[in-house]
């Protein structure tokens, strides 16, 4: 866990819509908190669980995963992977005492910058009130 | 009728081996302590006096037909060990055509400790919808209707406690793992060659023996199984420090019955939750 | 035809909404192709066309709808919910429009034609089965036309088309029960 | 050993005016790997790219990370930059400390702090970076063009132009498609024929068309520049290549039966073509219908008298021609592009039992009217009922038969109706000026150049009466037909008796676009119209490269933006062919076969069918990746457990480091 | 059901209906259930009439009461359904509401609020037949013994027996053919017209009967066009329409009216041999006995 009582946010964001907005963001100057840290992946369907899993096991405090949303993947068909593995994996580390929220899954168009801001703005507060993560 | 199974066994055996059907029949032998079961493998008519079937009989053979290299062969399959078979045929590891599947109408199996005879029945077998296999080339016993859905108790009793608890009552079971994979060689999902467990680069699990490190042992082994897992309980059953596996496995089948509709294993042309989808499906994320 | 005032409309229509979920039909589809119509063998003699009906559930003109006298004289024929190329069961609304402007106690803008309904009712209720002299009679009186068809009386008895005597069944309490009952239950629905 | 060099850009004040840079750079010269680090004002301009290439030369650097703008901007730009000086240019990677930073964050030492993150990650990425080099694929610079109706010759016309070669496919026995069977066409009334036959002679002589008329596109195998077709060619029993055209036999053959081309309102031969200026103008035989092939068919058991030999076309056809061997034959063709052009078909309006049901003889379709209305047609162009020959005074147009319609499955607007009945209306007028028009329409959708215009000509030279509501019933009452509807606008039913009632019948998708569309892995909507790759920005383009898609195959559209959709069909696969060879993104799928045990689990999940399935030395069936399909999304990664896939450029190292440089600090 | 052998010599196995004649055919469209009952017994089909019957409640409750326009219906369902026999109905309004009831039901929020009107259990495992339906069905033989040759019906179906098609049952609402293929069976020509399934006013008749008389010309004067000797119809609203009120349309629209209107039963009845007097062909308020004498059939 990141030293700095604020949290830690890892966000997965893919290269055709997701990463596009959060682009769009900063074009647009749609200010949010600094605790996110962007990885590009081109697809959400590239998000391997098992590297959401080790984020969390290695202290990170929240994930954001972006992708187009449903029927517009680049790839037509990545991000309906994604969403059913995504829905398991959230239920799963949830029962194992990551709290659902922590893990976050949302469709962001190359088009909804400000939606991006918010998003993260939100989640970022959000991580704030809820504190970092107890044990491991 | 445990032993009129036995006569049953025996006898097919005996006739797919004379007529050349089957080169080994993969059945039940009674073991050392002259008690529980233990597998039996059978290439002469002549000792097909050796098989047995009763509720001892705990292991699942489907996964001695992993052998590729391995000729015609028969096999003797319980319900659950039919979901595996299926499992297993869908992910294209067993040829149909290599194996002969003797399947038995399981009456319930029951703890097996050494030297000791139980009438304890084992955990899976609460929790079993599926008695009569799911699929066979030849069928012992007559075909049981089975239970209704079973309740998944355990698991929410688990949900009920705070996700402090949770996390806690998790990372003491990661802190008693001594990742000795006993869970993933008993688990007739697992047959990968090389295991992301054991891969160096990526290093997903740390070579430490860290409470962190198995945790993240624990969840995979148990993610990799969602929509696969046929909840045969062998992880957890041979788990030398008795780490509670299954109620991971079972968290997952709940959501995936719940999400898909979907039971692992009972068929096999049914594609496993994970490798497919709806377009317009509500699954509870980003909506 | 409309009122002679200008259509004001509020931000919500409960109306629509309520005819909506009460019928199962959505009327927002209605793209006032005007087929209902088209083909309604009635329609002629409406004040207000069933096309207009569904336009004016869709703008909430709650009065228009159940003071017309379309939703009387709709025959239940079937044929515009049979051809609409919206798939909307236009004969369905129009009956449930009917109930509500009953329920409502509204004056129906062809009230011969409720006074049919009831006349025919009320022999039910008192044999059971509808006795068609009775019947005639009743309406007659109550509609306040008492010779209307009384000129064809002579030709139909000559053709022993009418009984001097109602058909009577031990139904016919049990009808009066039933009817009762729906009442009652109704009520409480609504 | 690598040597890792590091540039931020202050992006003028952008980047600078938030971000500490110089600090960024100290941080930077700590991290592992790292030997050079350095600022610049403007590192995307000349003098910035300079410089790195300079550090390259002096620090020997073997690795490039650039922190500046999103890699979205300037990604391709500095991978020139390195390449140029002599590095591979996927040995780069890019930190975005501009539109995820400095634009987006106020407080300058959280925004450092998160610059400096985010350039470490990029070094640990950049660190894993492999030389990735494009494959080269040669190309067949050959073009295939499915459907020979105007937007398939347009192609085809185009694509021969640049010198391309091009075989042009059609089902029918001649090119022309539905234009072919129009009278004239709106809004400029100019004769459909007088237009299209040219097109359709040069389609015959150009040089660089092969047409294949009579044929059908079977299997396609193969990726982009390199497809492997299977054409099916029908027996047409006459040998084109002997065969004048003379139509000698086609004037003697006595089998006669309704002829498809004319919508069954005329007659043709057996031998025949259907219509006369068909190209190619030389017959095929119609074997259903052929006396010769009955009298063949005829057995004794079945009694009745035996028929007549015939083979009259064999006796007087003065070359040779007919030949009764011919058998289908089934030719592979390669191509590097595919235009598919399958056009549409007109809605069955039998299914309306409440227009007739199709029993009424004077209830016709518009594409009948339009035949009706051709000098060529079976009336010579006189427009009469087809139940009693009469001429028509009283004309009723119902619009949207099989179009706006849920209860027939066809919600959707065919486009083209509202101006085909208003030149139907116009032209009736001029044809006879006694005729007396009425349009039942829901709305005039007249969107284009001059349509509005025309479509009020109808109503105020011709006098046709628009009347907004639709029929709800046709029937036969004596000689007339009663069409019953409604004027929407007045709200009032209206009745009207009509001598000829004409149904604006829908477009639908043509036959089996389904199947095609399957042949070739591009996608299709519910109602069998495909779907372009993005609807908007690459309206011609599929999801499989190589394959285009154009005209009503795609959706309802008029004759221009047919042939508009042609000619830009023709430019994409023009644009691919003109190429020597094509390369292959290097941001693939590779995979393990030691480590892969053959689930296959890949193998369901890839969108493009990439992944294809090899034996390995000892005898394992393993997956192995087509890269020249794969579009690199990863999917197949994710999909597999014992993590024998990986993605060149996003590896699973790759992005663990990522992660765990954020979290291992 | 029992389906019937076509080449064998023993008597064909019986069919048994219950049957619910509705209240206009124990008044005045007697002639509809005097006929269809002798045709039935022709025919080797048993109707036992459900005693103690109540009326379908036709459009009157339809139009009033949700609930009751189900209640009065399900009534006779339950009869029905405890008899444990197929229900037979010839009156075309009785049949439609008991159908349209049955389909209703098949909900099972509906189901509960209606059995709680009538306080009984009911189910919806009861089969309702119209009799046109019973009669059509092509695997009974029909012993004619005199043909309808020159006569030319036109069949009229109504509204009821069409719509809504998936819950009637109807071979094709717009254009039905199960009451044609049956007066082609017995011999008749029939006229292919298209107001077979247009409404002739019923809903409204007493109140309206400018409505009435404008609706049932145009049907009239449509068949009458086609060249159709008569109407056949399979229900007494339709009828009573069609057939009461010609002398008011003669004298409205100053050309003779006069078109016979007989329901199918009558018609299948004369081609089965009965007299005239035993299908009461003189109910009618248009007289159909001079055309059929002019055609050999009275």
């Amino acid at each position: 866990m990141s030293e700095n009582s604020a949290p830690l946010i890892i966000g997965f964001l893919c290269n055709w819509c997701s990463y596009a907005g959060a682009d769009m963001a900063g074009t647009s100057r749609a200010a949010y908190p600094s605790n996110i840290r962007i990885l590009r992946v081109p697809c959400s369907g590239r998000v391997d669980p098992m590297m959401i899993v080790k984020c969390f096991q290695e202290g990170a405090d929240a994930v954001l995963v972006a992708g187009c949303h449903p029927g517009d993947c680049h790839y037509n068909e990545g991000n309906y992977y994604g969403r059913r593995r995504f829905a398991l994996l959230r239920e799963l580390l949830d029962f194992m005492g990551v709290e659902r929220e922590r893990f976050r899954v949302e469709w962001v168009s190359a088009s909804e910058g400000k939606r991006f801001a918010k998003i993260v703005t939100d989640f970022t507060n959000e991580m704030t009130k809820m504190g970092p993560r107890k044990a491991s | 009728m445990a032993s009129d199974f036995t006569q049953q066994i025996r006898e097919k055996a005996r006739e797919l081996l004379e007529d050349g059907t089957v080169e080994c029949v993969i059945g039940y032998e009674t073991g050392s302590d002259g008690i529980s079961a233990r597998p039996a493998f059978i290439y002469n008519a002549a000792d097909v006096e050796r098989l047995v079937f009763d509720n001892t009989c705990t292991h699942n053979l489907v996964k001695y037909l992993l052998n590729k290299k391995a000729k015609s062969t028969a096999v003797v399959v319980k319900g659950c060990d039919s979901r595996a078979l299926n499992l297993l045929l869908s992910e294209r590891q067993i040829e149909r055509d290599k194996a002969f599947v003797v399947g038995v109408v399981c009456p319930g199996i029951v703890e097996s400790r050494w030297n000791e005879r139980s009438e304890q029945l084992q955990k899976r077998c609460d929790w079993c919808r599926q008695h009569t296999p799911v699929v066979s080339d030849f069928m012992v016993g007559d075909p049981v209707t089975e239970q209704p859905p079973a309740d998944f108790a355990d698991v929410a009793e688990e949900e009920a406690k705070t996700a402090e608890e949770r996390a806690a009552f998790w990372q003491q079971q990661a802190e008693r793992c001594i990742r000795c994979y006993a869970c993933r060689q008993a688990c007739p999902g697992c047959y990968c060659t090389d295991c992301f467990a054991e891969s160096l680069d990526p290093e997903w699990v740390g070579i430490r023996i860290a409470p962190a490190e198995s945790q993240m042992w624990n969840t995979i082994r148990a993610f990799h199984l969602a929509g696969r897992c046929i909840s045969c309980n062998e992880c957890e059953r041979v788990c030398p420090v008795n780490l509670p596996l299954s109620l991971l496995n079972r968290k997952l089948e709940q959501k995936v019955l719940e999400l898909f509709d979907y039971r692992a294993g009972m068929s096999e042309d049914a594609p496993a939750p994970l490798i497919t989808f709806k377009k317009d499906e509500k699954l509870g994320i980003a909506e | 035809m409309l009122k002679s005032t200008a259509i004001i409309l509020g931000p919500v229509n409960d109306f629509l909404s309520s005819v909506q979920s009460h019928t199962g039909q959505s009327i927002t589809a209605c793209y006032q192709c005007g087929k209902c119509t088209a083909g309604c063998p009635s329609a002629y003699a409406m004040d207000i066309t069933p096309r207009q009906i569904m336009r004016a559930i869709q703008l909430g003109l709650k009065d228009e709808v159940l003071d017309s006298s379309a939703i009387w004289l709709c025959l239940s024929c079937e044929t515009c919910s049979l051809r609409c190329p919206r798939e909307i069961d236009i004969a369905r609304v129009m009956e449930a429009m009917r109930h509500l402007s009953l329920s409502e106690g509204r004056r129906p803008a062809q009230k011969d034609v409720v006074t049919l309904y009831n006349s025919f009712l009320q022999q039910v209720r008192l044999f059971g089965r509808v006795y068609d002299l009775g019947f005639g009679v009743a309406y007659n009186m109550r509609s306040g036309h008492p010779f209307s068809n009384v000129t064809r009386l002579p030709g139909l008895f000559a053709r022993r088309k009418l009984k001097l005597a109602p058909d009577r069944t031990k139904g016919a309490s049990e009808v009066r029960r039933i009817a009762a009952r729906a009442k009652e239950l109704e009520r409480m629905r609504t | 050993m690598s040597r890792i060099g590091v540039f931020v850009c202050h992006c003028g004040t952008n980047i600078g005016g938030v971000v500490d840079v110089p600090k960024v750079v100290e941080a930077a010269k700590q991290m592992p790997l790292v030997v050079f680090a350095d600022e610049n004002k403007y590192t995307c301009s000349e003098l910035g790219q300079a410089s790195i290439r300079n550090a390259i030369d002096e620090h020997r650097l073997d690795r490039v990370v650039v922190a500046a703008c999103s890699p979205r901007m300037h990604e391709n730009t500095f991978r020139r930059t390195v390449a140029a000086a002599g590095l591979n240019p996927y040995l780069l990677e890019i930190a975005n400390i501009r539109e995820h930073c400095s634009w987006v964050h106020s407080d300058h030492d959280e925004a450092t702090v998160k610059a400096i993150d985010h350039v470490q990650m990029a070094v640990a990425k950049v660190a894993r970076h492999e030389a990735l080099f494009p494959k080269t694929i040669g190309l067949t610079k050959r073009a295939l063009v499915i459907g020979g109706g105007v937007t398939g010759i347009q192609a085809a016309l185009d694509i021969a132009a640049t010198g391309h070669e091009v075989v042009l496919v059609e089902r029918e026995p001649s090119v022309g498609g539905r234009m072919a069977q129009l009278d004239k066409t709106f809004p400029t009334l100019d004769c459909s024929a007088c237009i299209l036959t040219p097109k359709m002679v040069d389609v015959a002589q150009h040089p660089n068309i092969t047409l294949l008329s009579y044929s059908e596109v079977k299997e396609v195998r193969g990726f982009v520049g390199n497809f492997e077709v299977d054409i099916l060619k029908k027996a047409k029993m006459v040998d084109h290549s002997k065969c004048t055209g003379c139509g000698t036999c086609w004037q003697k053959c006595p089998g006669k039966v309704s002829s498809e081309f004319d919508l069954g309102l005329g007659q043709r031969t057996a031998i025949y073509i259907p219509f006369a200026q068909a190209v190619p103008n030389k017959p095929v035989i119609d074997l259903e219908n052929c006396r010769y092939q009955t009298f063949l068919k005829w057995d004794e058991s079945q009694g009745g008298k035996k028929p007549p030999e015939c083979r009259i076309c064999e006796k007087i056809c003065p070359t040779k021609s007919i030949d009764w061997e011919q058998q289908d034959e089934i030719v592979t063709e390669k191509f590097g592009a595919i235009v598919v052009a399958t056009g549409f078909k007109t809605f069955d309006h039998s299914v309306y039992g409440e227009y007739g049901g199709g029993r009424y003889p004077d209830v016709i379709s518009s594409l009948q009217l339009e035949r009706l209305m051709s000098a060529a047609g079976p009336t010579e162009g006189e427009v009469v009922r087809p139940s009693d020959g009469a001429h028509v005074k009283n004309v009723v147009f119902v619009q949207c038969v099989g179009s706006r319609d849920d209860r027939v499955g066809r919600p959707y607007c065919s486009k083209v109706c509202c101006m085909y009945t208003a030149k139907h209306a116009i032209m009736l007028k001029e044809h006879d000026p006694d005729v007396q028009c009425y349009v039942f329409y829901i709305d005039v959708r007249a969107g284009g150049k001059d349509f509005e215009e025309f479509a009020r000509r109808a109503q105020d030279e011709s006098g046709a009466i628009y009347l907004r509501g639709r029929v709800s019933h046709i029937y036969q009452d004596g000689k007339n037909l009663k069409v019953l509807g409604e004027d929407s606008l007045i709200g009032r039913p209206v009745e009207i008796e009509a001598d000829l009632v004409v149904l604006a019948t829908g477009m639908e998708a043509s036959d089996n676009a389904d199947t095609l569309a399957q042949t070739l892995n591009i996608s299709y909507t519910i109602y069998n119209f495909l779907i372009e790759a993005h609807p908007k920005l690459r309206p011609v383009e599929t999801q499989t490269d190589g394959v285009f898609v154009a005209g009503s195959a795609v959706g309802p559209r008029d004759i221009p933006e047919c042939v508009a959709h042609g000619s830009a069909a023709a430019v994409k696969a023009v644009a691919l062919l003109s190429q020597d060879s094509l390369k292959s993104d290097p941001l693939t799928s590779i995979v393990d076969p030691m480590k892969c045990v053959g689930c296959f689990a890949c193998k369901v999940v890839c969108p493009f069918n990439a992944i294809e399935e090899q034996v390995t030395r000892d005898k394992r069936t393993v997956s192995s990746i087509n890269e020249n399909l794969c579009k690199g999304c990863g999917l197949c990664v994710v999909a597999c457990r014992p993590g024998a896939i990986n993605l060149r450029g996003f590896t699973s190292q790759q992005l663990l480091s990522e992660v765990l440089t954020l979290v291992r600090e | 059901m029992v389906q019937a052998e076509s080449s064998s010599l023993e008597p064909v196995a019986k069919r048994v209906y219950s049957y619910y004649p509705g209240c206009s055919l124990h008044a005045s469209a007697k002639e509809f259930d005097v006929s269809a009952k002798l045709v039935c017994q022709k025919l080797g089909i048993e109707l036992r009439e459900l005693e103690d019957w109540i009326c379908c409640g036709a459009s009157a409750a339809h139009s009033t009461s949700h609930l009751l326009s189900l209640a009065l219906p399900a009534h006779t369902l339950k009869q029905a359904g405890e008899k444990g026999l197929p229900l037979a109905v010839p009156c075309a309004m009785c049949f439609s509401r008991l159908r349209i009831t049955l389909h209703e039901l098949k909900k099972k929020e509906t189901l509960d609020l209606v059995s709680r009107t009538l306080e009984k259990e009911l189910s919806t495992d009861v089969t309702v037949e119209s009799m046109l339906d019973v009669l059509a069905n092509e695997s009974i033989s029909l012993p004619v013994t005199k043909p309808l040759e020159r006569l030319k019906v036109a069949c009229y179906y109504g509204c009821l027996l069409a719509r809504p098609p998936e819950v009637i049952g109807c071979d094709d609402a717009e254009n039905p053919q199960t009451m044609d293929r049956l007066m082609g069976r017995l011999g008749a020509e029939v006229a292919d017209w298209g107001l077979k399934t247009s409404c002739c006013g019923a809903g409204v008749s007493f109140p309206r009967l400018d409505i009435v008389l404008k609706l049932s010309h145009r049907i009239l004067s449509l068949a009458r066009s086609t060249g159709a000797d008569c109407i056949a119809v399979a229900c007494p609203m339709c009828h009573a329409n069609l057939d009461m009120y010609q002398k008011d349309m003669t004298a409205k629209h100053k050309e003779k009216t006069n078109l016979p209107v007989l329901y199918f039963t009558q018609l299948m009845g004369l081609a089965l041999g009965f007299s005239p007097k035993e299908l009461h062909l003189d109910r009618h308020l248009t007289d159909p006995l001079p055309m059929l004498r002019e055609k050999g059939l009275a």
